[in-house]
């Protein structure tokens, strides 16, 4: 038995229609970018995965990963909570068109609605939002004299994560503040696909070291020398 | 049907260690509980590739060190020293119980002081007399994919273990999904037991004798043989 | 009295970036937001240490490194490349956020389209139309112990960003502390304007008239003078 | 403005009675042994502080670190999972003859209480302990199926904590297993004051290694050859 994919194409392969899918980053820094395009070349020549639901900070930027992914049409709906960006028109033209659903949740609500649904929390409370259009139709509480807003834990049938070090036992490191979403979705989503820059034997990453344990990981894949979206837009690349 | 003698014949919390063993899974991550469930992992078959987690923030450690080698900084949830195999990681207690209650183990293994046929476990104290003590057992009841006793079948005094309705205080409710007993191997499905295993020693009037509850049969029960010297 | 051009004599966003990095204190915590907040790191006063932090995992950054030199995984909140501080250090977005609400951060700095004399914010919409985007805003007015705004003291066109209501859609609920605007210094203190500091060259009747509600003065009222060159 | 103190009795100089620390390691697994045996100096000398409520997973062990404290009477309440142990007569006589209190928790719950205190969430749900007598009087309610306990977050005025590298501006990593609660402690106090073995300038630890930002941490102190709870206790050593 072994997490151990042999490619990129390998490691999306049963990822099926209507699939609720995190993608790890914040912008292009950790973004799987590879296993992103692999999703697109898949539904080229398939048809499939289509009507997915993607959770992730932004949606999409320039002509590349998940802005391609809007473009080439395999999206339904976005969780996210900054959809706007320099170069988000794959999301806006959908989305005014109508054509694409938005959930749109506060950055660090986002992020804690992962994290309880890694941890087996199903709701919590937090301050942020309390007064605002985004708290309709919640429950509110107060708390030692502050109001407070219930979310639910927000889970994915896939993760799709950008680690730097990875071993053959799922663990995994992150390259600077490319860890930011990554360590999160891998804990809640069923089934957790890592790409790498280096994968290595099981102990290649000292104990303390590791950022996400094997045990948050089901596929692992090298792509060593991983693109980053930002040059990628930059240089007008469209996928 | 008749002989069997229940002090005598049945089996060690060692042989009970073994067979709950051979239900470890390749390539699966499992907590032991303190004591007598620690004692699986020494009869981990060979050819599957267990990750064991403890509470207290290490996934993947493995046998303890020989004595005089302990590093007192390495320590299980039984605060027993341990040494760490290739692939092991370190994290906090919050990220720990995230893995127990995020649904992240195969399985997790506890002793009982009784189990209910609807799945529920009393293993924490048996009375409101001495200090209570609870530690991460009500976690590990919840989230596991598997969550199994290993327990004798009965109490030293012969009384069941295996009950209608536990009437210690709970761990947990309707939580556990197989018993490994000193008589049987019994699985918890729709608020039943169901017997899966015996020992071929026993009879069926004789195990449900001992039990507290009605033992369901669905198909072939199998034998416990357990090999020599364990 | 008279004389005072509001668009000609108000402060520029720079030098409001300036009055606010005055009170960034020694030993502090900071987050700016994106875009003119950020703009108060460069006027960070010499001899006073001020760790800044960014909502995507990084705290302890510095400048921009030079062109040519970035590096895309070494970003902050606004897609823009930073470089590191010693003594910086990275964590994932829930322990981002665990700073931001958990009331470890000293001063969060943000825009505004319009801040209510209670402390409501509004920044993050105007309207119903376009393609809505919160970020990171809904949750860093919680939790600071100083929630500061910079913002010009008027819209484009002369009206009023300090109300007595706002009526666009909020960002938080009484969260606003301090206003820096391109004329004065404003407190929000039991439901109330309290004004600190103003231009020497506008009249209390002349700054009340462009302000949406009214402003308190407690004390006396300080003057905001920036250095030449800014 | 430094956040170095030069003693482990300077750094526990303020603490008042009365006052709720959270105290980290597990059993004696990065137990601050140094901060814990300078506050029992400091109330030998002068009488205070008394009257303490602890957080910690246990209860003491043998008659050193929190042991000592409750045997010299400074703790009048114990917040935690697991007081029983084989050593611990000190808690033990003192509940018995009702002279400490006991706030009995499971040691997930435990764990998340305390990181919610210091995430800024004061209540979550949690499947840990529903229907069991720890749950009594707590408000619980299902979700997708399943019951849950809501519990409260748990805050304290000050943390006690162990480190293995501090650095100047109160980055921590933790050693080995050592990390347990400690990580989490320093999220949830008002004050958290660290020992550490080795005290470096900051830089001297890795951004990508650092376990607890220095946001955290208000006091470090270094103590470069920190005794072991466990080592203590085998050998008999009463403080």
């Amino acid at each position: 038995m072994t997490k151990v994919s042999p490619s990129v194409a390998d490691a999306i392969a049963d990822i099926p229609d209507g699939a609720q899918i995190m993608i790890g980053g914040f912008g292009g820094s950790g973004a799987p970018i590879e296993l992103i395009h692999a999703l697109i070349d898949r539904f080229r020549a398939t048809g499939s995965p289509s009507n997915l639901t993607l959770i992730n900070n932004n949606a999409g930027n320039g002509s590349i990963g998940i802005a391609a992914m809007i473009k080439a049409g395999m999206v339904g709906k976005m969780i996210c909570s900054f959809p706007r960006s320099s170069n988000a028109e794959a999301f806006n033209e959908k989305y005014l068109a109508g054509e694409i659903a938005l959930e749109l949740v506060p950055q660090g609500t986002l992020a804690e609605r992962i994290r309880a649904a890694g941890a087996g929390i199903p709701a919590f409370y937090t301050p942020t939002s309390f007064g605002t259009e985004l708290a309709e139709g919640k429950p509110s509480e107060e708390f030692d004299g502050k109001m407070y807003v219930r979310e639910r834990w927000l889970k994915a049938d896939f993760a799709l994560v950008k680690g730097h070090d990875g071993d053959e036992a799922g663990n995994l490191t992150y390259r600077l503040a490319g860890r930011n979403f990554n360590p999160l979705m891998a804990m809640a989503a069923d089934r957790t696909i890592a790409q790498v820059s280096n994968l290595g034997a099981p102990g290649s990453i000292a104990p303390e070291a590791v950022i996400t344990p094997g045990i948050f990981v089901d596929v692992v894949v090298e792509v060593s020398e991983p693109q980053q979206e930002e040059m990628l837009v930059r240089t007008g690349v469209i996928y | 049907m008749s002989g069997f003698n229940l002090m005598e014949d049945k089996l060690s919390n060692a042989q009970i260690a073994w067979r709950a063993a051979q239900d470890l899974e390749d390539g699966s991550y499992v907590n032991l509980g303190i004591g007598f469930p620690e004692m699986i992992a020494k009869f981990q078959p060979e050819g599957r590739n267990v990750t064991y987690h403890t509470e207290n923030g290490v996934l993947g450690f493995g046998r303890a060190p020989a004595e005089g080698e302990e590093d007192w900084d390495l320590i299980n949830a039984g605060k027993k020293a341990i040494t760490l195999n290739p692939g092991a990681s370190f994290f906090h207690h919050a990220d720990s119980f995230a893995m127990v209650r995020g649904g992240h183990l195969d399985l997790a293994v506890l002793g009982a002081y009784q189990v209910a046929q609807n799945g529920d476990l009393a293993n924490w104290r048996v009375g409101s007399k001495g200090v209570p003590a609870v530690g991460g057992a009500m976690d590990l009841v919840h989230g596991a994919r598997r969550v199994a006793v290993v327990t004798d079948h009965v109490t030293k005094d012969g009384g069941p273990k295996l009950v209608e309705e536990c009437t210690f205080p709970l761990t947990g409710v309707g939580c556990v999904t197989r018993v490994y007993t000193s008589l049987a191997v019994i699985d918890i499905a729709e608020g039943r037991f169901v017997l899966r295993d015996k020992l071929p020693a026993i009879s069926l009037e004789e195990l449900q004798a001992v039990t507290g509850a009605r033992l369901h049969i669905e198909g072939e029960v199998g034998a416990i043989v357990v090999p020599e010297g364990i």
